[in-house]
């Protein structure tokens, strides 16, 4: 899971130390913070089309995102920080996506569900489709499948956390090669 | 005999300085941990993904007030149940008399204000 | 408040609401807020909302809590499927038939599939008839499930509890429907002329077993939320729509039934075997927002008593017309033609122009949610917005299905 | 009024007839779709008295409307309407062609209201004006949408994918 993430963003140390002293533990804050980040993440109620009602039914008994902490979908986009795009952009959806992408409170990630999202799917060819989140967003994780089973919804979320957890929180200073303008 | 005096009242500042520290900590907390990137587009306010129509800041019905004011006498009344329900079993039969005075007042005032129509909207 | 960003023009559906409001203040109307340039707020119900169930947007005009006028926008969903159907095979169609009404895609695809058959005047064999009705009903009742199953949610707390407990028999509807097709959701199982596999071995002892708890699943949702005070007065006397609505707005499927109109296609066009089975028309008298949830929970019934039905009658055959390697490139005679079918939701059909060539020269889809949406602004106006969530959860929308 | 479905029982041939008696002029080409419609052609411009007397035919009122559908046949423009009789539970599919250039046609939402989306649809689809629609706007496509892309020689603008 650690391959797919950038160098850039390794966090080379190791994680947790032990002192002589048995009751002392030392880390660092971006461990902490980003493991605490990576099993909390408040999805985003971001459903457009079929994949919607898988992302759904994932929700739900059977399936049970709760499991990786995942199971508040919050509506608005201010109390959430992972947007799932589940189903088809078209023209008109763009620029809504846009606006609550911006709206969302840092740090945020995208996971572009199904192949609708990530690259246009069975209507690649339409004359109002986006083909693909990502020439409106920045996509973190892509996950295959029209609409991909909850399983396979449930190994994207895996990756990304596994993104999650290598997220420094350290300002980036203007000119270090992380700050690609992002 | 005022220096017992005085440590009583030490309690009571300790107790509202530690609560108004921890508010400014955790707030001041949040600042340093989250990157912060604010954009013209990040404060316009929400609607759903639409431009915005009209400011926020426009006047709304007066109805809500009575709502607002309603829920604010319920909530006093609940924050005063808290610290008695603490100290119920040291107050004995006189305490609980006491409180459901209290609370047949307040439900009372409920009853006039369900009468007088506050509860309808239209 | 920073108020100086540049908020980009509002669209067409806006500055029509905006318009209006104008007009009632100025004549006067609108709420007691003297001196205001405008007495109604208007707001967007927006495509990325709790309540509308999928990206429908709704421009609402209020006054404090009631809405005042509304006005749909549709089109975030739109996916050029008419279009496509220029530029795909009639096989190759199949799939994209399946994500027009992604809730109950079988349907659609049975839709679709009859029309083709009539186009070219063929008949599926008996046993593929018989297979196509139960796999029909199945996907009426998860799609119920899953409509009932949110708009509960909606509404009382106890309805939270009951879009779980529908959710979760869904899933054995879906393990049943996965056994036979292969996918959970979208099935490209229909083929013209039958169907693509045969039931595979046990499938039919498993599906009668399931069939057997599903009335007691049933009684379970309804115990729940039937007699639940908030559910009762939040949805009883709520969007009640007159039988006159139904005859101008070309209202179908649980919504005109609700009415008390017998109009189920099943019964008044009869297609495939229907007319062997024996079930009712389940209808309710005063088509407010409890008498489509009542209809609803009556037509997963009847479905667990046709698919019983069928799994007893079910004949021995091929499943697909001519041999399984079917020629996957029809070129159906010039003509057009539309058949309406009974989805969960009301007549689906489609009417397609074919002019001989392999792909249709023009397809379009008769969506129900697209014709019961248009009486939104009748329906809505005058509630509340607590009533108007509710209205729109009962009228139960599919956007794939509306933007096409 | 309670709603019943298929009192009137007349079959197939019964109703053509009919309809080609009451309107001679209009309708053309009448002939029967088994097992349950009527299709028909009519006369571009009377369109909306033709369908206001259907809507009023003693035993054959059609009275609700299915759907509209624009349809490009090329040389001219289609639009198909498909409207729906209660009494006699049957179907009745009008063919109005309209000349490419001049693409217009009467409104029928006085008539049948729900024809009023139906029609924004296939204005915004095929480019069929309605003289006389309340409210003809796009319905599907963004309000800046340029052409109408079911037209067989829609082509694909870049301006129609800003986000491409």
């Amino acid at each position: 899971m650690s391959d797919m993430v950038p160098d850039r963003l390794k966090i080379g140390y190791p994680k947790l130390e032990k002192f002589q002293n048995p009751n002392v533990i030392t880390t660092t804050a971006d461990f902490v913070f980003s493991w605490a980040r990576s099993n909390s993440v408040f999805p985003f109620t971001y459903g457009l089309a079929c994949c919607a009602i898988e992302m759904l039914s994932s929700g739900f008994a059977r399936f049970d995102v709760a499991r990786y902490g995942m199971e508040v979908f919050r509506p608005t986009p201010r109390q959430c920080d992972l947007m799932i795009v589940a189903g088809t952009l078209n023209e008109k959806m763009a620029p809504v996506l846009k606006r609550l992408y911006d709206q969302m409170a840092e740090p945020k990630w995208v996971v572009s569900m199904g192949a609708c999202a990530t690259s246009g799917g069975p209507f690649y060819d339409g004359y109002n489709v986006v083909n693909g989140v990502d020439k409106v967003v920045p996509v973190d994780v892509y996950i295959p499948g029209c609409p991909p089973r909850p399983e396979a919804l449930f190994q994207g979320l895996l990756e990304l956390q596994g993104k999650i957890r290598q997220h420094s929180f350290a300002p980036v200073l203007p000119g270090a090669p992380e700050d690609a303008g992002s | 005999m005022t220096s017992e005096y005085l440590t009583n009242w030490l309690y009571v500042w300790a107790f509202i300085v530690s609560g108004a520290a921890l508010v400014v900590l955790i707030l001041l907390f949040s600042k340093v941990i989250n990157p912060q990137h604010l954009t013209p587009e990040k404060l316009s306010h929400y609607e759903c993904g639409i431009p915005p129509v009209g400011s926020p800041w426009a006047p709304f019905a007066v109805r809500y007030y009575v709502f607002a004011l309603l829920f604010l006498v319920f909530d006093v009344e609940a924050v005063f149940l808290f610290p008695w329900t603490l100290v119920f079993r040291t107050l004995g039969a006189a305490g609980f008399v006491e409180m459901v005075l209290f609370v047949l007042v307040l439900a009372w005032g409920l009853l006039y204000a369900w009468r007088k129509g506050a509860l309808e909207w239209a | 408040m920073p108020d100086h960003f540049a908020v980009p023009e509002p669209d067409e559906a806006v500055k029509l609401a905006l318009r209006r409001v104008r007009e009632t203040t100025a004549v006067g109307g609108g709420s007691d807020m003297e001196g205001l340039e405008f007495n109604e707020v208007v707001v967007n119900m927006g495509p990325q909302h709790p309540s509308t169930h999928g990206v429908l947007r709704l421009v609402v005009t209020l006054d404090g809590e009631l809405v005042k006028d509304v006005i749909p926008v549709i089109g975030y969903l739109h996916r050029c499927k008419e279009k496509l159907a220029e530029k795909r095979t009639y096989y190759q169609y199949i799939p994209i038939v399946d994500r027009t009404e992604y809730l109950a895609s079988m349907n659609c695809e049975w839709g679709y599939v009859m029309t083709v058959e009539k186009l070219m005047g063929i008949r599926p064999t008996r046993r593929a008839e018989f297979i196509r009705v139960i796999v029909g009903e199945l996907m009426r009742i998860a799609s119920h499930q899953v409509a009932v199953g949110t708009f509960v949610a909606d509404l009382s707390p106890l309805g939270t509890a009951m879009v779980f407990y529908m959710f979760r028999d869904r899933e054995l509807i879906l393990d049943l429907l996965e056994e036979v097709s292969g996918a959970r959701m979208m099935f490209n199982y229909l083929r013209f002329g039958g169907v693509r596999y045969d039931l595979p071995a046990g499938w039919v002892d498993k599906c009668r077993e399931l069939m057997k708890r599903m009335p007691k699943l049933i009684d379970e949702y309804e115990a729940l939320v039937d007699d639940n005070a908030i559910f009762l007065q939040r949805t009883q006397g709520k969007g009640v729509i007159t039988q006159q609505d139904i005859v101008d707005y070309g209202i179908t499927g649980p919504n005109a039934r609700a009415s008390g109109v017998p109009l189920d296609l099943r019964r008044t066009r009869p297609y495939s075997v229907y007319p062997e089975l024996d079930f009712e028309v389940c209808t309710a008298a005063h088509g407010d927002v409890f008498d489509r949830y009542r209809v609803r929970m009556d037509e997963m019934r009847e479905s667990v008593k046709i698919v019983e039905q069928c799994l007893d009658m079910l004949p021995r055959g091929r499943v697909q017309l001519g041999s399984l390697r079917a020629p996957y490139v029809i070129t159906p005679p010039p003509g057009s033609c539309y058949v309406g079918q009974e989805n969960p939701r009301g007549e689906y059909g489609t009417y397609i122009v074919s002019d001989g060539s392999r792909y249709p020269y023009r397809l379009k889809f008769r969506d129900p949610c697209f014709c019961n949406l248009q009486l939104f602004p009748k329906l809505l106006s005058g509630n509340k917005i607590a009533d108007a969530v509710a209205i729109s959860g009962s009228i139960d929308l599919v956007l794939g299905g509306i933007d096409r | 009024m309670t709603l019943e479905i298929g009192t009137v029982d007349l079959t197939m041939d019964e109703i053509a007839g009919r309809l080609a008696a009451a309107f001679p002029v209009e309708l053309s080409a009448v002939s029967v779709q088994e097992p349950d419609t009527v299709v028909a052609h009519l006369e571009r411009t009377r369109l909306k008295d033709v369908a206001r007397r259907l809507k009023e035919l003693p035993q054959l009122a059609y009275e609700t409307l299915n759907w509209i559908a624009g349809v490009d046949l090329g040389a001219q423009l289609e639009s198909v309407y498909h409207v729906y009789s209660w009494r006699t539970n049957t179907y009745l599919e009008l063919h109005v062609t309209v000349p490419r250039a001049k693409a217009e046609l009467d409104t029928v939402t006085d008539v049948w209201p729900a024809a009023d989306w139906h029609e924004r649809e296939a204005w915004d689809m095929m480019g069929i004006r309605y003289l006389g629609h309340p409210d003809l706007r796009r319905i599907l496509l963004k309000d800046d949408f340029v052409g109408h892309p079911l037209r067989k020689d829609y082509v694909d603008l870049a301006e129609n994918h800003p986000h491409a």
